[in-house]
């Protein structure tokens, strides 16, 4: 059987207009790499069809090693403090190759 | 004022794409293929922009120009001081009011082919001036935001990274102020033989894709109606109240300052008028984070889109023929 | 019988799509593409449906009005008592009925292709017809469900929820429902002048888009061939049986009732062969759950649409031709 | 660092026609929002290759504190057992700033 | 409240041409089904926009029964030994119905 | 060498996406809209083929086969010698040979519509050798990598899974292959009134689909700037090399031995000169995973491609010109 390891995946649904952002933290933590999915929905912003632009979400993917979670949560929070509408959730996972992404 | 004239395709079309979510039917658009008909819509208004630029008269063009500038700059100011008085707070009465300096190419569209249908000739300045009021619409929301920022000392952060560098950049690089002045300058450099290679497409294609966007956005203005709760009444009166104020200046504008005729004091009419809901929200959703897009986004697309395709177009032309005499 | 008029572009790009996956061709589609065309090919038809009514003999249109509903009502319970006898369980047999009530756009369209190949007239209320036919193809799958679970006292609760009311609205608010009245009104309602601006798009185009559609569908087709294990011995064969009644009916109704040429038989021949696709399955969906779409998608998409656009135009044009003594 | 709270995901692959009637549970239980991600797939109902509205599939997404998860799971099992086809999977899961999801 | 069974989710983030080699492996380990999203990123193998075949990536989703995880990752750490770009992570979920998913 | 001669739709759009994307604008083309329009241009590229096909000279289209085989699997021969002289390792330098030996259906395009602008005819065979480059570089890519690996011993089970059957049977299934030739037989057999009807959807339309295609490509290059760092000196100037030694071959295939005048030998300069992004990254991706796509992406759409454009095609041309004597 592969080995697995422990790893932490952050969730963060934003609009697509941040998704340069993101990538930017992503980059700034030096994440191995990152995974954005076009998606709908509704929330405090309301509703998001995905139409346009301006009413588009993402769901953005983000594997790191627990010791980087804080310093990426914490920029993700910065985004948030400024006003941004983002839902973040993080979870346990595990990964096959844990060299891929430390 | 004769109803029968709103039966063009592109009225009847967003009328059906609205009574279809209306009843709760299960068309489907797929998401992409409005994404595409708006990209493809910018490049063909750019395009014949571009083309009339090559035959304009420099002083009136330079004039058209100004003028684009003003409703550009001044509409949001209008707006913002209703907004206030409407205790809407400061940051979100930024956002909305920017919406409204710009335009909304889907009524725009709409208007030029409501002309079409009755034959009635309209000068293309306002082409130009469509695509000019992106930008201004969008520094003046920033400066509005930056000032009530300072005022309410709200966030020191927001403040200090729109910084007016960084501030005119994002409205010179909004994705669809790019493909508007970006295909101007294609219509305007290449050589009409050269482009009529592509008029099939961005040309004689235009009025028919138009039709199938407004299929669309008349059911995204339709989805918007289950917010109307959430944005409050004095926000959805605001939504109807701002086009006829901003139809007023374009029609005074159009007419006593550019001397238009019927159809073109009709289309700036609609560039005062119409809010935007395709290059707005985006920049606003960078610049304004304090913002909530619902607003903004409810209003121009639910309230002001569909009052001007339905009411709106047929009021400010029955205005402009009045005085222009027509 | 002359094979070689089935070399026309919409037949020779289905075989491509179809013998791309077959040979496990890593050509993909995106799915978005394959909804964008299947809502602008239903906005096509129902335009041209519109158009053509507004010249319509309103005699005549009565009676094609008329004969859809019976082929739309009639189909679908000949199709439940033969699932029925295969011992196919009376909700999946309802949910499979309802298809074939209904009518495949893309095939109905391959065969206008082909009779416009081969320079053939064709009455134009097949057009009408096919937009007709999809409500009432809903509205008896949903009774017969109704009537089945009624008898299986198999779940109370659907049968609740599905009362006349519902059942009439979700059939008439169908999505492709929607867009072909629609679409047929605004053939209607506008005036050809205005109608112009719109023909290079959806009239134009038509034929050039149902090529690329059909080139997606041979694809979807033959993926499905994967599923025929699932799916049995017995629903493949009346995949084949099915379209061959229908096309009977319809070849029969086309000629003694509605009196039509050879290419209006053939035409309506088709409306009764085939079996919908993009209306019926979602409306299916949501109307009889229990029924398992792996066969009904299977049947209609795997099954009879490649038999119908490669062995049965050609047969049923061959009847036509016959019958009419063309 | 930003303080995480723990929060329930629930995880929905259905048909595409499906996804008003999930709407409408999440709006029944007050949800603060619901993402929708449209997707492909093979299950009990055949291949869902996301070509034409009958065979497409989207992954509904919701964010629920623990106290709601009962009710909605109750919901989606309705669905079910009217007949339609879904994989309904739950994660455990945490976000930043709770009061969004409460 | 509908009982919830443990089971896992594997997710792997691979060129959309890996598509059908995925697929083969859900069907020889007989999962019940499998869900695909599109989706864009970046990675060790560059940059994956998504608007084109070779730089488009696709999230598939697959649930397991413990039992069958070992198999299923081994085949899928083949495809990785074999050069392909994949991120691979598995996660603990709960779903409703066992029945379906074994 | 007319600077003016570049200021064509094509190549403005491509620029106007680079410079979107250059200027960090917020500018996004969804996803699927660019995969439509591959497969869009790839059928209409192969329907032109099979029209002049039809009306070939047997021995004349022989020649532009052969040559079409020679440059599709010599190109890649040349290129993999130069990789392994730069120390790229055997695999990599297999795949990013590959791509040199097929063709950048985009850049092939450009210099049609380079070429349409200055009124220059041209030989309708590059159409077809197009087509035909395909297959044989993918297939020389493989067995470069086969035999890399066999030097290598490197990874004994791509090596055996790579089957010679295997090989071939991926090269001729390839989606971009089958789009091609499938099209190419419907151009050749469908009879020319039957075409007609789909001509203004694959052929009107071309050039203005093919300038929104280039719009988005001109982003997709520019995001590959940012990967330079990761693929290294060599490589970024191998990337500029490649194009002049696969453009002089194509210029003196095309002058002499197949004899053609200054436009074809432009284009035949541009077959050899440009690398393919669309058929060849993901058989690649399938067949030499080990290779890195990072590296083939960046040269053939970071380096090649925007170099072909704005430098390449005016220079061939130059050249063609000087040695047609044109
Ligand atoms: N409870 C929830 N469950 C799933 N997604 C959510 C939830 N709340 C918000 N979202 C998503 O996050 C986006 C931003 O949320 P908000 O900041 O509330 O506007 C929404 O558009 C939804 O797509
Ligand atoms: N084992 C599985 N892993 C991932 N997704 C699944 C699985 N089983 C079913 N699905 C998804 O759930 C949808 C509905 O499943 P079903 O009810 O089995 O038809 C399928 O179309 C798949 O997309
Ligand atoms: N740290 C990460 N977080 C999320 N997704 C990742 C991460 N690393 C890689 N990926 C995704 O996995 C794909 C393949 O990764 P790679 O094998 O590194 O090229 C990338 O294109 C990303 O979409
Ligand atoms: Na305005
Ligand atoms: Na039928
Ligand atoms: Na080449």
């Amino acid at each position: 059987m592969p080995p697995l390891y422990p790893m932490k995946l952050i969730n963060i649904v934003a609009n697509i207009t941040l998704e340069e952002r993101l990538v930017d933290i992503a980059e700034a933590h030096e994440a191995s790499g990152y995974t954005v999915l076009d998606a709908r929905g509704a929330g405090s912003a309301g509703l998001q069809t995905g139409a346009l632009d301006g009413e588009s979400n993402i769901l953005f993917l983000l594997l790191v090693p627990e010791s980087k979670l804080d310093q990426v949560l914490a920029d993700v929070e910065k985004l948030m403090k400024r006003g941004h509408h983002l839902a973040t959730f993080v979870s346990d996972t595990q990964v096959l190759r844990r060299e891929k992404f430390d | 004022m004769d109803l029968s004239n709103l039966l063009i395709p592109a009225v009847l079309f967003f009328a059906l794409g609205f009574l279809a979510q209306a009843v709760k039917s299960d068309l489907k658009f797929p998401p992409d293929l409005a994404k595409a008909l708006s990209i493809y819509l910018l490049i063909g208004i750019g395009l014949k922009g571009g083309i009339e630029l090559a035959h304009a008269d420099l002083g009136e063009a330079t004039q058209a120009v100004a003028a684009a500038l003003v409703l550009g700059l001044g509409l949001p100011i209008v707006a913002y001081v209703i907004l206030l008085a409407g205790r809407i707070d400061k940051l979100n009465a930024s956002a909305i009011a920017a919406h409204y300096g710009s335009v909304s190419a889907g009524t725009f569209l709409t208007a030029i082919a409501y002309l079409s249908a009755q034959q009635i000739e309209y000068e293309t300045y306002p082409l130009i001036m469509l695509a000019i009021m992106e930008s201004p619409a969008i520094i003046i929301g920033l400066l509005l935001a930056r000032f009530s920022r300072g005022s309410q000392a709200h966030d020191a952060e927001n403040a200090r990274e729109n910084h007016m560098g960084e501030l005119l950049r994002d409205a010179f690089t909004n994705g669809s102020v790019m493909l508007l002045f970006g295909a101007m300058v294609v219509g305007l450099a290449v050589k009409p033989s050269s482009l009529d290679t592509i008029t099939p497409f961005f040309g004689t294609l235009f009025m028919g894709a138009l039709s199938l966007f407004l299929l669309e956005m008349g059911m995204e203005a339709s989805k918007r109606i289950g917010e109307f709760k959430r944005v409050g009444g004095f926000l959805v009166v605001f939504g109807i109240l701002m086009p006829l104020i901003g139809g007023a200046a374009g029609l005074l504008v159009g007419h006593y300052w550019l001397g238009f005729g019927e159809g073109g004091v009709l289309l700036v009419a609609v560039l005062g008028a119409s809010a935007s809901y395709i290059a707005v929200p985006p920049a606003m959703r960078l610049a304004i984070p304090e913002a909530n897009p619902s607003y903004y986004l409810t209003l121009s697309l639910g309230v002001t889109f569909p009052f001007n395709v339905i009411v709106g177009i047929p009021l400010y032309h029955y205005l402009a023929a009045r005085l222009t005499g027509a």
